[in-house]
């Protein structure tokens, strides 16, 4: 009976599939979706007709004036009437609607950038460092930065009151003190005494030159602070304060909080897009770091600790890959909002300052000509921020379905 | 169960708290003084200062340092924002600084219209949008599907004011069926108890005034309803296909079960959880929306009357109505998390 | 048990409790006590088998003895040295010498970086090797886990679970280490690949000279791979000694009915077999029982078991017991 | 005396993007009254996809039933439409699976949830099917089941849940119970548990029982006969003893060689099964198992064995050179 033996036994040990790498697989993914294909068509389109136009087409809002066009519907073919074509017929000014449209482009462009920008850089920074610290024991070094900066900041209200910033100092160091030592009598009154002796003793004393009832206030702020850093501050504390502070703004309706943002700090497109990009911090926190939740107690990560890697490089080499799929899908989609929220503020006159072209801006100007028929200026700039926005939001859904593909068995 | 409402009752509290700071703090920081916005630029020295001394603007942000190294430890509290808070504590908003009528007049007023608007476009998006993602989730990838989901992503990419504008210029410049603009035409009276025309007319068999008032809230409510709607669909399917993907939808087919009874009595129930968390968010954005609509529908609401107020620089009113716009935001939202526990054993036996 | 051997690492008292979820910021709520006082030695070059079933633990002990997990009490000498007067320069540097393999062939590797890149990590961090020294380095490592050298730039995607385990193998071996822990290193592999990989670690030890904990829940594998073996229950050790000891004339009830409920993969020996069917469900560990924490479920449970804990001591021949009713 | 059940070449494919994989090929066998049938193999041999394809619980897209037919008791399930199959799952075949956590609906109670069965398939009130319910907790062995019946699935053990699902496939006295790899979850002394517990149903409600599982031990302990697949096929098949201790096809060999025995002299080095599990989007053309084979010979390269009956229908096995094999016998 013959057995072959298994040194010189050849084992097909790889089925044979070619190399793929999993950003190639998404690629191939999104590509066969019509709707994401839809979806990327007309975010190239966007994206190329505002760029091209901003640089190559000459277009000065200022001296763009003619009365003698006023209110014209679109027209294709040169008429004696009208000397020009306007494919989207022309404005109260008598401007070229068309022309302010694919220009109008370049602003919303630039609002969806810089306020996403905004919310996915503070956002996702806070939502990366809650979501890491939330699970992985800090270091030392990073402890105290925690401990020192809380006693920066407890200490600044009774360094306000006593008017003394030499407190400022006082209460850091304490923080560090604390931070360093945490092992010191860990979890005992003790501890809690100490440090709010310490508290009182860096606040109320120097305090008393300012005047007795100064002194009693800035004292029990020491008290507070001390008793504070003496308890075991930790990954979780700093997590749950930051998602809080995340709730209370996302508690505002993203609308009003912008329309209120822009309102208080005065119109212009530069103030709008700081009031959307601040809108969506929250948005952008919890994103990343429920994203980063999920990564952070997978084995690779126990495994880069085991091997002793800094917390540095387990963050950028192997959390932020991981987490990138709901990022780039919450972008896009937040690209359209955007889009949509400053066309908000521009009809309400809290956008672009006229003349500069502005979809929502051209909306709000010529809403009122609606009942007197002039559709045409209502329509085109209206149609171009629907469909700039679905083109985003179709792209977003396509990118969800590829990058996270578990829904398509 | 009830341990947990009072543990969520309890951690709203620093959200409004924290949203009464944000709006005091909104406040002050304006460009430009208060006083002067009120009384026009050329206004004389001592009539700004008589405003500021009557609106307690001179007295510090927050806390008194100057009185309290004097000894007076009742001077430190007196401050800009502990007033505001008392008085808050009490429900005085203050007055409107252009019509001198105490804001939570004006509010009581409008309120009720942005309430029916709001609700009735929530009606509308939920009866639409849950059914929608119902059918494409069970009938996956076929043409109701994609064509629902397409639908529905325009629905989310749509802006209300636009839209708004299309319907006046079709339906009521084109078509002439319904009105332009505002609650009821003239020549109606509506009045009864919930303030809401709909209800009230119902209650009173006030057909005609029925009639009436629907005519007026449809195009509004549809435009501000798009985008929930939309939402509301997306999130449903995304749901429902989850939940269609879990064990004990399988165990349920292997008892034997129909599709049908499996879909609405074991899945439903499961997908439900995330889409009522939606609904709570989509309270907010209702809210928010309604400045638009209520603009270009010239809805006498409390959105149109808090964007008019921002403008005019009418500061009582911008604080009252959005402090009101954020409680009813965060009410909404206490009230989604109860539902949830409600709708989760899981939650409700801890 | 080859008696002469050095110890390599000395567990002391070992205690590691978490916080229970009603604990808040204020009040610490039933803490879960994951490790409560575990005690023992491991030799050079030997393996030592932890066995035991959900909640008992034997995770958390292997976590927490490589410092993973800072633990709440007692400590862990390695060559002498206890890791927790190390400061975190010095613990980095020490992890060169202790390693661990993963369960789960799935999330114990980056996705989203090559098997070079993640077999190279460790040199990365510890050596300062260039590019050409390291790149050999993963070839010999791959090739000592019998996987193609031509991997290198593929992804763990690619790969099937018992490659995967391979990999994560050779990542652990990357800086040779002294000691390993394998926390339950084939529980989610088939039967056939457990075999592969078992054959592989036995054939790494005689040639490097490794020192394994092996974590499992498969008593009949421990057996096979393990020299001597500690059975937990809860949070506790209940019995430790030699291999054929353990199965021969274990002591401690548990043991006996962790042993009686292994089912034989011989329909004779099966039905011969004495059978002890346990009562009842493995209690929670946020509220382990008063006394000895078997006593719910033990068959020969007295009155004493349910008031006193039961002492963890030595018998005669190197066999450690924790029971009142064992002489 | 006619089978209880009568599976022909049933055969079952998964149209995915990369490809079709060919999850079950032509799987045929037999199951009498009170059998207990264990179904043997590694993960994608097809173990799970086959029994679910006989309840016709494959989700389509992307599964679909391509060839084959299942006699139950005289009536082909394949060619029943969904309301006629949906009046046998549950009544004549019941189904347990693998996972308890997440096998139970977590938003209704236990007890809801297992009257939800009694009252699809007999017309008997709420009342009567409640104390069903409660009798049926109480035969599978959880404590004080009378007042568990309003508990929710996340207030029992893993173990308890395993029961409930029990009780919930024996509420309608089915004529086979298949059972999806019901223990791999649970703890070693839990899964003795049920093990005991299914053997003590069997013995009184008398049902056929399918128990799918890869743990060749639990097999050992409850099965009377065993089919062992691999690769969407039936590889060997027949009855406990001859399998176990006259193993004929190598892949069963190896099965066995691989797994540690308590018994074994210490030292002794574990067979192991070279190679890779196999890749279902590309099935070889001949024998499924040659590329891991060490009988390897051409003909296993170029032709499928067919299932050949040894010794009638105790032992069948499906290898071209099982004669040669000798008999592995317990080592």
């Amino acid at each position: 009976m013959t057995q072959i033996n298994p040194e010189e036994f050849i084992v097909t040990d790889f089925a044979v599939r070619e190399h793929r790498s999993l950003w190639g697989d998404a690629w191939r993914r999104l590509i066969s979706s019509n709707t994401a294909r839809l979806g990327m068509f007309v975010v190239i389109l966007f994206i190329s007709s505002a760029t091209l136009s901003h640089f190559f087409w000459e277009y000065e809002p200022k001296k763009d004036l003619d009365y003698s066009l006023k209110l014209k519907a679109p027209n294709l073919t040169v008429t004696e009437e009208i000397p020009s074509i306007h494919p989207f017929g022309t404005d109260k000014l008598g401007r070229d609607i068309f022309r302010r449209v694919v220009h109008g482009g370049w602003n919303s462009l630039r609002v969806g950038i810089v306020a996403v920008g905004i919310s996915l850089i503070f956002g996702g920074v806070i939502g990366l460092l809650t979501g890491f610290y939330e699970t992985i024991t800090m270091t030392t070094v990073e402890r105290i930065t925690l401990f020192g900066i809380s006693g920066f900041l407890l200490g600044s209200l009774s360094a306000w009151i006593a008017n003394q910033p030499l407190q400022l100092v006082g209460f850091t160091l304490l923080g560090l003190v604390a931070g360093y030592f945490e092992g010191f009598w860990a979890g005992q009154l003790k501890r809690v005494v100490f440090f709010s002796v310490l508290g009182i003793l860096i606040s109320a004393v120097p305090a008393l030159f300012a005047g007795s009832s100064v002194a009693l206030v800035c004292g029990v702020l020491g008290l507070l602070t001390g008793i504070f850093l003496a308890l075991a501050l930790d990954g979780r504390f700093f997590s749950n304060v930051m998602m809080r502070i995340m709730d209370m703004i996302l508690s505002f309706p993203g609308y009003l909080l912008a329309i209120a943002i822009v309102a208080f700090l005065g119109p212009g497109l530069g103030k709008g897009m700081i009031a959307i990009g601040v809108v969506g911090i929250p948005v952008y926190a919890r994103l990343t770091r429920s994203a980063v939740l999920s990564v952070v107690n997978k084995e690779y990560i126990l495994a880069a600790q085991s091997v002793g890697e800094s917390h540095g490089r387990i963050i950028f080499r192997h959390i932020t890959p991981n987490i990138l799929s709901p990022i780039i899908v919450q972008t896009t989609m937040g690209l359209a909002n955007a889009i949509l929220s400053a066309a908000a503020l521009g009809f309400l006159g809290l956008g672009a300052i006229p003349p500069e072209p502005e979809w929502g801006a051209m909306l709000g100007d010529s809403y009122r000509y609606l009942t007197s028929g002039a559709w045409w200026a209502v329509l085109f700039p209206g149609l171009a921020i629907m469909l700039s926005v679905l083109g985003f939001n179709l792209l977003g859904d396509g990118l969800r379905d590829a990058l996270d593909p578990k829904l398509r068995t | 169960m009830t341990r947990y409402i009072i543990r969520r009752i309890i951690s709203v509290i620093p959200t409004l708290i924290g949203v009464t700071f944000v709006i005091f703090m909104f406040q002050r920081l304006i460009p430009g003084d208060p006083a002067i916005a009120m009384l026009g630029e050329h206004a004389t020295e001592d009539s700004i200062n008589r405003i500021r001394e009557q609106f307690g603007l001179n007295r510090p942000l927050f806390l008194d340092r100057e009185a309290l190294a004097t000894g007076d430890l009742s001077g430190f509290f007196d401050s800009q924002y502990v007033n505001y808070m008392e008085r808050l504590s009490h429900l005085d908003l203050g007055e409107s600084i252009h019509r001198r009528i105490p804001v939570l007049e004006t509010l009581k007023l409008r309120f009720p219209a942005t309430v029916e608007l709001s609700l009735l476009s929530m009606i509308i998006a939920i009866l639409i949008g849950i059914p929608v993602g119902i059918i494409s989730a069970s009938r996956r990838n076929s043409l109701i599907d994609s064509v629902s989901m397409v639908g529905s992503l325009i629905g989310v990419s749509m802006p209300i004011f636009w839209l708004g504008l299309m319907e006046i210029m079709l339906l009521a410049v084109i078509l002439k069926w319904l009105p332009a603009g505002g609650r009821l035409s003239t020549g109606f009276e509506i009045n009864g108890i919930t303030h809401l025309y709909l209800v009230d007319s119902l209650l009173n068999g006030d057909l005609a005034g029925f009639k009436d008032a629907l005519s007026h809230i449809i195009m509004p409510a549809v435009a501000l309803a798009t985008i929930p709607m939309g939402i509301i669909a997306r999130m449903t399917r995304s749901s429902m296909l989850d939940v269609l993907q879990e064990d004990y939808i399988r165990t349920a087919r292997a008892k034997g079960l129909g599709g049908r009874l499996v879909l609405f009595r074991h899945a439903l129930k499961n997908a439900a959880l995330p889409v009522v968390t939606i609904i709570g968010l989509q309270a907010g954005t209702l809210l928010a929306g309604a400045v638009l609509t209520e603009t270009i529908f010239s809805w006498p609401g409390i959105g149109r009357w808090v964007y008019d107020a921002i403008l005019g620089r009418d500061y009582p009113i911008v604080q009252g109505g959005t402090l009101l716009i954020a409680l009813i935001f965060v009410a909404v939202n206490l009230i989604v998390d109860i539902l949830y526990a409600l709708l989760d054993p899981r939650i409700r036996y801890k | 048990m080859k008696a002469d051997m050095k110890k390599l690492v000395e567990v002391r008292n070992l205690k590691k409790y978490f916080p229970g979820s009603e604990s808040s910021f204020f009040h610490t709520g039933n803490d879960v006590k994951a490790v409560d006082d575990v005690s023992f030695d491991i030799y050079e070059q030997e393996t030592l088998g932890l066995v035991g079933e959900t909640g008992c633990g034997k995770t958390t002990v292997g976590r927490t003895m490589l410092h993973l997990y800072r633990p709440t009490a007692g400590s862990i000498l390695f060559n002498g040295v206890d890791l927790i007067t190390l400061g975190e320069k010095e613990l980095r540097h020490q992890r060169r010498k202790m390693q661990m393999i993963f369960q789960d062939p799935y999330a114990s590797l980056n996705p989203r970086m090559t098997v070079g890149s993640i077999i190279g990590s460790p040199l990365d961090v510890h050596t300062k090797q260039d590019r050409k020294t390291k790149q050999d380095r993963v070839q010999e490592l791959l090739e000592m886990v019998g996987l193609n050298p031509d991997f290198v730039n593929r992804y763990p995607h690619e790969f099937s679970g018992g490659q995967r385990q391979r990999i994560g193998i050779a990542r652990a071996l990357a800086l040779n280490p002294e000691f390993v822990v394998c926390d339950e290193p084939i529980s989610s592999l088939d039967v056939s690949i457990q075999a592969q990989v078992v054959n592989l670690l036995e054939d790494l030890q005689k040639k490097l000279g490794l020192t394994y904990l092996f974590i499992a829940h498969d008593l009949s594998m421990v057996r096979h791979i393990s020299d001597r073996i500690a059975v937990m229950y809860l949070g506790k050790v209940v019995e430790l000694a030699d291999r054929d000891e353990i199965f021969l004339n274990s002591l401690h009830p548990y043991t006996q009915a962790l042993m009686s409920a292994v089912p034989v993969p011989d329909p004779d020996l099966a039905d011969k077999k004495h059978r002890i069917i346990l009562e009842g469900d493995i209690p929670n560990p946020a509220d382990p029982p008063v006394g000895c924490n078997f006593n719910t479920r033990c068959p020969i449970a007295v009155d004493k078991c349910f008031k006193e804990e039961p002492v963890y001591r030595e018998t005669a021949d190197k066999h450690w017991i924790a029971c009142h009713l064992v002489k | 005396m006619k089978h209880l059940l009568e599976v022909k070449n049933l055969e079952t494919r998964f149209y995915m993007q990369d490809g079709v994989v060919k999850a079950v090929n032509n799987v045929s066998y037999t199951m009498d009254r009170g059998e207990i049938l264990g179904v043997v193999g590694e993960s994608g041999c097809g173990k799970s996809v086959h029994a679910l394809s006989m309840m016709q619980l494959i989700p389509y897209p992307p599964g679909k039933i391509t060839n084959g037919e299942v006699w139950l008791d005289g009536q082909d399930l394949l060619t029943l439409s969904e309301e006629e199959m949906q009046k046998v799952r549950g009544r004549e075949i019941a189904m347990i699976f693998q996972d308890p956590m997440t096998s139970l609906n977590p938003v209704y109670t236990v007890g809801f949830q297992i009257m939800e069965a009694l009252l699809l398939h007999n017309n008997m009130s709420r009342r009567e099917a409640r104390d069903r319910a409660g009798e049926l907790l109480e035969l599978v062995g959880i404590p004080g089941a009378k007042d568990r019946l309003d508990d929710y699935p996340h207030q029992f053990s893993g173990g308890m849940r395993q029961r409930a699902m029990i009780a919930m496939g024996l509420s309608c006295e089915p004529k086979l119970l298949i059972a999806d790899e019901p223990t791999t979850a649970l703890d070693v002394t839990i899964q003795a548990q049920i093990i005991d517990l299914v053997k003590k149903l069997q013995d009184e409600l008398g049902m056929a029982i399918m128990w799918i599982t890869h743990d060749l031990g639990v097999v050992a302990e409850l099965a009377h006969t065993i089919n062992v697949m691999y690769a969407g096929s039936i590889v060997e098949t027949g009855k406990i003893h001859n399998i176990y201790k006259d193993t004929k096809h190598p892949y069963t060999i190896g099965l066995l060689g691989s797994l540690p025995r308590l018994d074994d002299a210490p030292g002794t080095e574990l067979v192991s099964i070279p190679g890779l599990p196999p890749d279902l989007l590309a099935l070889p053309e001949g024998c499924p198992f040659a590329a891991r084979c060490v009988y390897r010979i051409d003909k296993c390269l170029a032709e499928k064995p067919p299932l050949v009956e040894i010794n009638g229908k105790d032992h069948a096995v499906a290898c071209w050179r099982w004669e040669e094999i000798a008999g592995m016998g317990s080592r």
